[in-house]
């Protein structure tokens, strides 16, 4: 507030009631000084220990908050909006798929299949001369099967028959076999049927039915389909 | 698409011998299954097996009016040649004999058949009335022709049942 | 309705057909003929086609061999599916078991004289 | 086309059935099933017996194997052709109580399973629920229910083929019913899904491929259509038996012992893996020369027909 003199032209006079009002309250010289006025705003609503930065802040003009806000925090790259995927622009730079096109041997891979066979062995519980029991089959739909031998036995495209290899990458349309020849195979699976074979059970594996991804197979309830044919 | 396409005969039997007198409506009793079971036979005898077998699951017969002797059969196109074919040599109907039938018209929709049945049926009304001379009969026969044309133009051939 | 679409315009088609009987050892009641031969053909199409469809179908028994019973008839084309039926679902003749095998059909005679099936390249 | 399949010799105690098979063979059929055919598989005790006492299982045949001799099946080693006989076991379905019976693993051991209904709702119930490969008719005399084209329609999604039994159309009693019979299960399945099988009761009433192809035309099937009603369609039907064995038509698993000789090389990678596991300290040689025999072998898998199994 401006004092009265200078430019009585804009500011006309208090009204008489809040003038009698102020002379009570004892505030009647302070009203036309609002610096005073302010101090002891601040003193009556600001706590004491930021009483100091209130002060200095209402000299520079500048705003001051006065109750406690919590400062928005930037999501991370991982959690925007609760999402479990990478998406693929993320996915292109954890750059996933350069592991697999790099130079594969056959060599490098074969403790993963060893690795592969043990967990077989113990998620279906495997004895030779018993036959699988029907529970442990279920478990196979749900089993992962990076480091599993695969041969493709039939295939509408015969140059894949008979192609065989540890599977390192398993997509939705395709297996990523390394074969012995350490050569890098992408096999598509709707049009193959596969064989692996685990303690004197040989498995066959549909292709057709199989076009799902890994974490959507553990989830997915299995339909039976009218036929098996390629 | 129309699923299946039928074919409907509109049959009249034909009495030869007693074409004029007017015989009483008990005695040739008819009911559809009888119409439908000599059918069946005739079209067996001529078209064997494989005609009465394709017949039997196609064909029912939907109206039968004793009075003016008209049949009203619905065939699915296909067997419906069968059918045709038979109908010439049909002298047997049920218990009566000696008669043949006379196809007056073949549709594929009921609307159609109804529709010629309606005007085939006012046509023979006129041909009555020359024939008859009893005059309180002919009274009674002049009226039903009038109403029958004052309806000519009201399409309610659904309400009202073909003429007597 | 029951028509065979064939592309070939031929109006004949010829089929090599031949009567399997039961027992063949024991004989048949009357030797068979061509005329029998002829007459078992037309009560098979009568049996399924009645008086006016059997007779519709004109079939002629170009040749018949009394030894193995087979003949070579010759039907027109629309008429085939109907005859070639009518002897499939044959079963009886002279109250004896039998059943007309048949062997080739093709639109030209000519067809006839070789057996692609059992012909072996020597 | 695939090979020609009759997939309903009917196996009788007095009548030969290997006559049958010979007499199907020199036709030029290639695959073959034969038929038990078991009226009804839970007895009916309509004396009221109490329920505590089991009631008397039927007791259900094993599938039966004819042996057939080189001689037998020489006329189709001519063409090159093997000939692949499966078992098949059929029964009339007249309440649902049986089909929890047929899933029992002495009936579940046969290949093929057909059924026959003979109710309406049975009928629905083996197009849309039951896992079966045949829905077969009594083609003989006057079909008790009417062909809903809603089940049927399901029925040929889910890989179930209806039946047309020829060989009912020989007494000339039943061909006229066999005849409608066969008309309507044409109208409502339009000719999919539709196989004809001799279902013959001895050697003579069986018939040649092209003669039952024939058939089909006459009760209307399309030209390709009737051709597949002995071929195609009885090789989807085998399939969809050998799917009824996998797990959710995904996986099937065999022992190794069943495998056949040529079907070998398919788990050979996994052998060979599995001994150079076993044999882990051996030196690197040995890796090295289970290499070579491993290319050796590959090159000549590769010629191996597309259709391994």
């Amino acid at each position: 507030m401006s004092t009265p003199t200078q430019d009585s032209a804009v500011y006309s006079e208090l009204p008489a009631g809040v003038k009698r009002q102020a002379t009570q309250l004892k505030l009647a010289d302070d009203v036309r000084d609002g610096s005073a006025y302010l101090s002891s705003f601040l003193r009556r609503h600001v706590a004491p220990r930021n009483l100091a930065t209130a002060a200095a802040a209402n000299d520079a003009h500048q705003v001051v908050l006065l109750d406690t806000v919590v400062p928005k925090k930037r999501p991370s790259s991982l959690q925007k909006k609760g999402r479990r995927q990478l998406n693929a622009r993320e996915r292109r730079g954890v750059d996933c798929f350069a592991a697999s096109t790099a130079r594969q041997t056959y060599r490098t891979h074969v403790p993963l299949h060893t690795l592969w066979r043990g967990y077989m062995r113990s998620l279906l519980q495997l004895e030779p001369s018993r036959a699988l029991a029907a529970d442990a089959q279920h478990r196979l739909l749900k089993a992962d099967y990076h480091g599993c031998v695969l041969t493709v036995a039939r295939s509408r495209c015969p140059s894949l028959v008979g192609v065989a290899g540890i599977v390192l990458q398993e997509t939705r349309c395709t297996w990523r076999l390394v074969t012995r020849e350490d050569r890098l195979v992408t096999v598509p699976k709707a049009t193959c049927v596969f064989t692996f074979e685990l303690e004197g059970h040989v498995v066959t594996l549909y292709g057709k039915h199989f076009v799902h991804r890994p974490a959507d197979r553990c989830s997915k309830k299995f339909k039976s389909k009218a036929t098996i044919d390629l | 698409m129309v699923r299946f396409k039928n074919r409907y005969f509109v049959l009249e039997i034909v009495h030869p011998l007693h074409a004029s007198t007017h015989r009483s409506v008990q005695e040739q009793k008819l009911t559809s299954q009888e119409v439908y079971h000599s059918l069946k036979e005739e079209v067996h005898k001529s078209h064997g097996d494989y005609g009465s077998a394709a017949f039997s699951i196609s064909c029912n017969v939907k109206y039968l009016n004793p009075y003016t002797n008209t049949i009203f059969v619905r065939i699915r196109r296909g067997p419906h040649r069968f059918l045709a074919t038979t109908l010439p040599f049909i002298k047997k109907i049920g218990k009566q004999d000696n008669i043949f039938l006379n196809t007056l018209y073949v549709g594929a929709t009921v609307r159609n058949c109804h529709k010629f049945l309606r005007n085939h049926n006012r046509q023979q009304l006129a041909v009555l009335l020359k024939k008859i001379t009893h005059p309180e009969e002919r009274k009674k026969l002049q009226t039903s022709l009038l109403r029958a044309c004052v309806l000519e133009n009201v399409e309610t051939w659904n309400t009202q049942t073909p003429m007597q | 309705m029951y028509e065979r679409r064939v592309i070939t315009k031929s109006e004949f088609h010829y089929m090599r057909v031949s009567l399997d009987v039961q027992n063949p050892a024991k004989a048949l009641p009357v030797e068979l003929t061509n005329v029998y031969f002829k007459q078992a053909v037309t009560a098979a199409l009568t049996r399924l086609f009645g008086d006016i469809g059997g007779a519709m179908v004109a079939v002629d028994v170009l040749k018949y061999n009394e030894g193995d019973r087979s003949a070579i008839l010759r039907v027109h084309s629309h008429n085939l599916v109907k005859l070639w039926s009518a002897l499939t679902l044959t079963d009886r003749y002279m109250s004896r078991k039998c059943a007309f095998r048949v062997h080739q059909v093709s639109p030209y005679l000519m067809g006839l004289a070789v057996n692609s099936r059992e012909y072996e390249h020597t | 086309m695939a090979a020609f399949s009759d997939l309903n010799i009917l196996h009788m105690e007095n009548v030969s059935t290997k006559e049958k098979l010979l007499m199907a063979i020199k036709l030029g059929y290639e695959v073959v099933a034969i038929n038990n055919y078991v009226e009804n598989v839970l007895v009916k005790d309509d004396k009221g017996k109490s329920k505590k006492e089991p009631s008397k299982v039927v007791e259900i045949p094993a599938p039966v194997k004819v042996h057939l001799t080189e001689r037998d099946i020489g006329d189709l080693k001519v063409k090159g052709a093997s000939l692949k006989q499966l078992s098949r076991f059929t029964t009339v379905l007249s309440d649902p109580g049986q089909w929890r019976r047929m899933q029992e693993d002495d009936i579940q051991a046969y290949d093929l399973l057909a059924v026959q209904p003979t109710t309406e709702k049975l009928f629905h119930m083996a197009c849309t629920a039951i896992e079966i490969d045949i829905i077969t008719f009594n083609i003989g005399d006057k079909l008790t229910y009417y062909l809903k084209p809603a089940p049927v329609s399901k029925a040929i999604e889910r890989g179930v083929h209806f039946e047309i039994v020829y060989s009912e159309g020989f007494h000339s009693s039943s061909r006229r019913t066999f005849i409608a019979n066969a008309l309507r299960i044409m109208h409502v399945t339009h000719g999919k899904n539709v196989i004809i099988s001799s279902g013959a009761r001895e050697a003579m009433d069986v018939r040649g491929p092209y003669d039952v192809a024939n058939l089909g035309l006459l009760i209307g099937l399309q030209e390709p259509q009737s051709k597949d009603a002995i071929s195609t369609n009885s090789r989807a039907c085998v399939l969809h038996a050998n799917t009824r064995h996998s797990v959710k038509s995904v996986i099937s698993v065999r022992s190794s012992s069943e495998l056949k000789a040529e079907d070998q090389w398919t788990v050979e990678a996994c052998r060979k893996e599995a001994s150079e596991e076993s044999g882990d300290d051996s030196s690197e040689s040995a890796a090295e020369e289970a290499d070579s025999s491993f290319d050796a072998a590959r090159p000549e898998s590769k010629r191996r027909r597309m259709d391994g199994v």
